[in-house]
């Protein structure tokens, strides 16, 4: 009959749902994790070996790093304990438990969803996240074209996360002393990621296990951005990243949208 | 010999009980540092924590929540009634990284005189060990706020 | 009706299943992340603070714990990257280094596996779900107005859902036998979907702790979209989001990208 297909229907759909829910929910939770802690551990190790080369000629400079050290500690176990707040009991998410509505959307947001006290981070956090790369003596230029505005905030915080995870791998991969440059360039309806260094682009060692660059990969796939990644013909890395943005003009509720 | 009154008092006796040697040794450096206090023991477990400290010369205990065997609570009420039978009136400072809400509440009615989160300034950690030394409560500031 | 009831109790069961998987999954991974990154970074911060106080006495200690600072944070981002290798995939991530990671894999193997390749449904399933409510006796007209084009699979799948969750909502609460419309319609730089009925609308008994709408909109909001839910003023129910999405003109690659 008519009402066992439907219910035949919804049968699949729900056990597919729960297998579906289960892994969306651990992707999530393995790109958050990723951007969120393994930059931190990066910055604490970078700061921990600086500090500790340059104490043989300065001695306070291993103090102003083990300074550096606690504050940014706390602050990733600050972004641990809203991690598993949310994991423990789904508060801020709890829109995405009961109803069809169920959890693969949560992807979209590009991470945790509403974080109840601490906003998530957007393209204007970008300053502070350059500020902290160069308190861990990365050589760091930053240059914004065109008109800023503001934009949706899982738009905001995946331009974010892409540069966080860009300078953590410049960190991590691009050799002894590198320069990098990061560009945003707002245009008419995109706005365009740039993070390049003059490090060893393709000669960087790899154990090819990596996660960030699939974890940009999958946001940017998201919403339908288009992101490059690799090492430049003349030396050094590139990532890329063009996100389609509303226009101005298209922002919702203008003159454009069809009455019905 | 100086005749100041804070260096003629003896310094506080701390106790550190954590899982985490390295924690342990962290958390020693800070209160080493420090002329009124010293480490003079440390436990990796509440079981030890409870066989060495029971009649031990010790006026403030750190305890870790979480640790294998004998978890910081459990220790905490065991360590706090054998003091209560011998009269000795040494307190402890219950210290966690998460879950500040449930373990606030079970420290305290364990018999914790304070409680804290482990990565607590430590300044916020010297002061607790002077305040519940003197006599006062100490609850971790979001705890207080929530409780 | 019968009908609703039955749709009712499946949806709530396939729901149930969807919550549980991932509030499983969550509580799991939260355990793990835990003991692993929570244990690393308190040890890193007890160290800094120790090396710090410690070394006005002992300039030495500094870097002795800026030392262990660095081998504890390789270690941390080594347990990390196997962590997300298990979140990733169900495997640890074999080239890692072993360590500390305890063996969650037997339960990640166990339960809910691999994840699944199936792709997520975008605007194109609409039919088929409009086929599915046909099929269950519900009255649906179907129109699109304006030209089709491809959309980021998030702006599909989330079109998607919001038709999926007001199909559902008139099943539940439209009283018997309403008859619905769903009509998408592509402008220049936005998609409107909408799903109105007939029913009892504003007259619809409600316990107030629905979490449909409450996601729908928060979902919206992360990607710039406008939703406006509620009963019609001359009775029955209308559902409409209006959707910014790429102009034609704009997708990334073209002229308009600054050539940096
Ligand atoms: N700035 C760079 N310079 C040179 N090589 C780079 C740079 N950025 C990335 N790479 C190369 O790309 C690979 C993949 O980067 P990805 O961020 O995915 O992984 P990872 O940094 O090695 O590990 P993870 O990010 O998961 O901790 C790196 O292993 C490295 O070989
Ligand atoms: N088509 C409709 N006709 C009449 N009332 C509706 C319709 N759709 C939604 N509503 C009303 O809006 C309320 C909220 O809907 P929502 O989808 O958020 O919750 P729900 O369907 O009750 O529960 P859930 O979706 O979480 O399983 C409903 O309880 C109902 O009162
Ligand atoms: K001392
Ligand atoms: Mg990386
Ligand atoms: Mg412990
Ligand atoms: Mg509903």
């Amino acid at each position: 009959s008519q009402l066992a297909a439907r219910a035949k229907t919804l049968e699949q759909e729900r056990d597919a749902q729960a297998v579906q829910a289960a892994s969306n929910e651990r992707t999530r939770i393995a790109r958050e994790m990723h951007d969120i802690i393994a930059h931190s551990l990066t910055v604490l190790i970078a700061q921990a070996d600086g500090g500790r080369y340059a104490a043989a000629a300065d001695p306070q400079a291993a103090v102003r790093s083990l300074e550096t050290i606690g504050e940014v500690g706390r602050a990733a176990l600050a972004d641990v304990r809203r991690l598993l707040g949310v994991l423990r009991d789904g508060t801020p998410d709890e829109s995405a438990a009961p109803g069809s509505f169920a959890a693969p959307d949560a992807t979209m947001a590009g991470g945790l969803g509403v974080a109840p006290t601490s906003p998530q981070p957007g393209v204007e956090g970008l300053t502070e996240l350059i500020e902290q790369m160069r308190t861990a003596r990365l050589r760091v230029s930053y240059a914004v074209t065109g008109r800023a505005r503001r934009l949706p905030p899982g738009i905001g915080l995946m331009a974010y996360r892409i540069c966080q995870e860009s300078l953590t791998n410049v960190l991590k991969h691009a050799g002894p002393d590198p320069a990098v440059s990061v560009l945003v360039a707002w245009g008419a309806s995109s706005i365009t990621i740039e993070v390049s260094d003059d490090g060893r682009g393709a000669s960087a060692p790899s154990d090819g296990v990596g996660h960030g660059v699939i974890g940009m990969r999958e946001r940017a796939a998201m919403i339908g951005a288009n992101l490059q990644a690799g090492p430049k013909p003349g030396g050094g890395y590139r990532v890329r990243c063009v996100i389609p943005v509303p226009t101005e003009r298209s922002q919702p509720q203008s003159e454009e949208i069809p009455s019905l | 010999m100086s005749t100041s009154i804070a260096a003629a008092e003896a310094p506080i006796r701390v106790a550190v009980v954590d899982d985490q040697a390295l924690v342990r040794a962290g958390f020693s450096m800070v209160i080493d540092s420090q002329p009124d206090m010293r480490v003079v023991a440390q436990a990796d477990n509440g079981a030890t924590a409870v066989a060495e400290l029971t009649a031990a010369d010790v006026d403030v205990v750190l305890m870790d929540v979480r640790m294998p065997g004998m978890d910081g609570l459990s220790a905490t009420g065991e360590l706090v009634a054998a003091w209560h039978r011998g009269g000795n009136d040494a307190r402890i400072i219950v210290l966690t990284t998460f879950d500040v809400d449930e373990y606030a509440i079970d420290a305290i009615e364990h018999g914790a005189s304070g409680f804290l989160l482990k990565d607590a300034p430590p300044e916020e950690m010297l002061a607790a060990i002077r305040n519940v030394h003197r006599g006062d409560a100490v609850l971790a500031p979001s705890t207080t706020r929530r409780l």
